[in-house]
């Protein structure tokens, strides 16, 4: 018994959920709240096994890591917001051609 | 036996079905406002999820970020749309089908990683030559120490990448703005509400983030967290029209936004001369070390603080 | 002393869940906003309460908390006005 | 003495997690706008103040305790000044609605 297991399991259906809501919807912000939950679960996920390896607290290195994903997340966001912003003062139709640009460009950003 | 472990394990598993509850409410929700509320409220809890796995540090990030810094980001451009609701489109079988491929898909992956979770052995971590070598870093806290030293690569493409989201936005000004103030040109009543608390606020802020970033070289805490404590005052104080925004064109913002990397490739640099690339000598490890985490929590701040206002605006 | 913190702290996650309907039905914004501000209370009360189980660490993340959890508030405000830049109190004037 | 300190520590705690949950209620029952409001500024200062009160007892040092204090006025702080801004932003709201357009 590890006291760390609900987190894990937690992380992984966040995993799931955020990927989810990145296919299913066509809002391109509603997309971008999906792409942060699904970052949020892999830190989770990531976290969790390593205080499951350790028998207690989340080691430095991953901690290190996750904190870097965290602000690069957020960098991300930024930026894909200002697009989306961008994008309809244009006055694009959104759903096609900026829907697939928003959502490449969380990818390359996912850690 | 102890009655402790009952209470502790309670609340974990009901944080955890509480934080899949919000994720699930944020994703299924008509109302693109209320969806961006349960992300901040997620952020809060999934806070609360990393103190209870003993990553302070980690939590500290995310409270500052995933509670602050985010949900000013969102709900300054989701206010600011007219309709937010998705239209209450005809179910026909092809929009059907785009709810439950996705479904599937995402319970597939949840599911396969659970059985990881459950089925691996996990046995070996870092934390020992970590430990071991915390010594020749300068620092007593471990996580500065890999951030800042065993995996100060990592933290120099970091920044990077922050200064390349930085100049991305940049880029989506319209040609004709380019110059002036970020974001839109705020106003509040004079000594009303709102100027008041963004004047109270920013100073206490300035505080807590220096006791961040002074516990992170030997407890908890350091540039990031502190930088975006700094980042979310600035912001509160152009908000309450306290100060102005800055412009993206001045000398004195940019040299704030580069500080950081440049003086860590600076470090790096000079480290050729001595051993090797990114090399930090023992004997100055720790001033250094401070020298560099102060100016990359200046670059942080400023750099969050012009990617949350965003570019030039004129108000509609 | 620590059990009885946690099952407070159980019994507050319990009342965020509680206002997480609030912030489903609305129906105005700010009855969404609210939400979010009585979830931000909570968490810092929660942080507070499991703090003695583990590092005075703890309390600093509920002292972050608390500095920034009216931001998104703050946020809101200013963009719900007429330009999206203004403050509320202004235009009743 | 430490019998009763416990006691009011524990006495304290629920009477700070009786507001809470009256607030969540109030937040949830309540008709409008402004009558939620009311409920929630219960729970935000005297749910949390109560709470700050009966961890203060069993607080291992000063610092511990003046830390706790910090995080009340804190929150204290920013309710007020955001609940005030909610109001005056949901009368807004209110006036869009009966003049169509802006």
């Amino acid at each position: 018994m590890n006291g760390s297991i609900p987190f894990a399991l937690c992380g992984a259906v966040l995993v799931g959920i955020g990927l989810y809501g990145v296919m299913a919807h066509d809002h391109l912000l509603r997309r971008l709240i999906a792409f942060n939950v699904t970052g949020s679960g892999v830190f989770l996920l990531f976290g969790s096994l390593s205080a499951l390896s350790s028998g207690g607290a989340t080691g430095a290195v991953p901690q290190a890591l996750i904190i870097t994903g965290i602000v690069v997340a957020v960098a991300s966001t930024a930026f894909v917001l200002a697009l989306v912003v961008r994008l309809k003062e244009e006055d694009v139709d959104a759903p096609a051609p900026g829907a697939f640009e928003g959502s490449s460009e969380h990818d390359d950003h996912a850690p | 036996m102890a009655p402790a472990f009952s209470a502790l394990t309670l609340f974990d598993v009901v944080l955890c079905v509480l934080i899949i509850g919000v994720a699930l409410c944020s994703s299924s929700v008509r109302d693109l406002f209320a969806a961006t509320v349960l992300l901040i409220i997620y952020g809060v809890f999934v806070a609360i999820a990393w103190v209870r796995l003993g990553a302070v540090d980690v939590a500290l990030a995310e409270a500052a970020i995933g509670a602050g810094l985010t949900g000013v980001l969102l709900i300054g451009a989701v206010a600011r749309l007219k309709i937010t609701e998705s239209p209450a489109a005809a179910v026909s079988r092809w929009q059907f089908a785009a709810k439950v491929i996705p479904a599937s898909l995402g319970l597939l992956i949840a599911s396969g990683l659970a059985y990881l979770v459950l089925t691996v052995e996990w046995r070996e971590t870092l934390q020992a030559p970590v430990l071991a070598n915390l010594p020749d870093t300068g620092v007593l806290n471990p996580v500065t120490a890999v951030l800042l030293n065993y995996r100060a690569y990592d933290t120099l493409l970091e920044t990077s990448v922050l200064f390349a989201a930085l100049i991305a936005s940049w880029c989506t000004t319209h040609d004709d703005l380019w110059g002036e103030r970020a974001g839109l040109r705020q106003h509040t009543r004079r000594a009303g509400i709102l100027a008041t608390f963004g004047r109270f606020l920013p100073p206490i802020g300035l505080i807590v983030g220096i006791h961040i970033f002074w516990a992170g070289a030997d407890k908890w805490g350091g540039a990031f967290q502190a930088g975006t404590i700094f980042a979310a005052v600035w912001i509160l104080a152009i908000m309450a029209g306290v100060i102005d925004a800055p412009n993206a064109t001045g000398r004195s913002i940019r040299s704030f936004a580069v500080a950081g990397p440049m003086f860590f490739t600076f470090v790096a640099l000079t480290g050729v001369l001595a051993q090797s690339f990114l090399i930090i000598p023992v004997m100055v490890a720790k001033p250094l070390t401070l020298a560099i985490e102060a100016c990359l929590t200046l670059s942080i701040a400023a750099t969050l603080m012009l990617l949350v206002l965003g570019a030039p605006r004129r108000s509609a | 002393m620590i059990e009885a913190y946690f099952f407070a702290a159980t019994v507050l996650l319990m009342t965020v869940a509680v206002c997480l309907v609030r912030v489903l039905r609305g129906p105005t914004r700010a009855d969404r906003m609210m939400g979010a501000q009585l979830a931000a209370t909570a968490g810092v009360a929660i942080l507070a309460l499991i703090s003695p189980a583990g590092s005075p660490a703890m309390l600093d993340v509920a002292l972050v908390l608390a500095l920034l959890g009216a931001f998104a508030a703050v946020a809101f405000v200013k963009a719900a006005t007429i330009d999206g830049a203004g403050d509320p109190e202004e235009e009743s004037q | 003495m430490s019998v009763i300190v416990t006691a009011t520590t524990i006495l304290l705690l629920l009477i700070g997690v009786a507001f809470f949950l009256a607030g969540s209620m109030g937040l949830l029952r309540f008709p409008d706008v402004h009558a939620r409001l009311h409920a929630l500024t219960k729970a935000d200062n005297l749910g949390l103040g109560f709470i700050t009160l009966a961890l203060l007892p069993q607080a291992a040092d000063v610092w511990i305790a003046s830390k706790l204090v910090m995080i009340w006025l804190l929150t204290m702080l920013a309710a007020a000044t955001v609940s005030q801004l909610i109001a005056r932003s949901a009368l807004h709201e209110e006036d869009v609605k009966q003049e169509p357009g802006p």
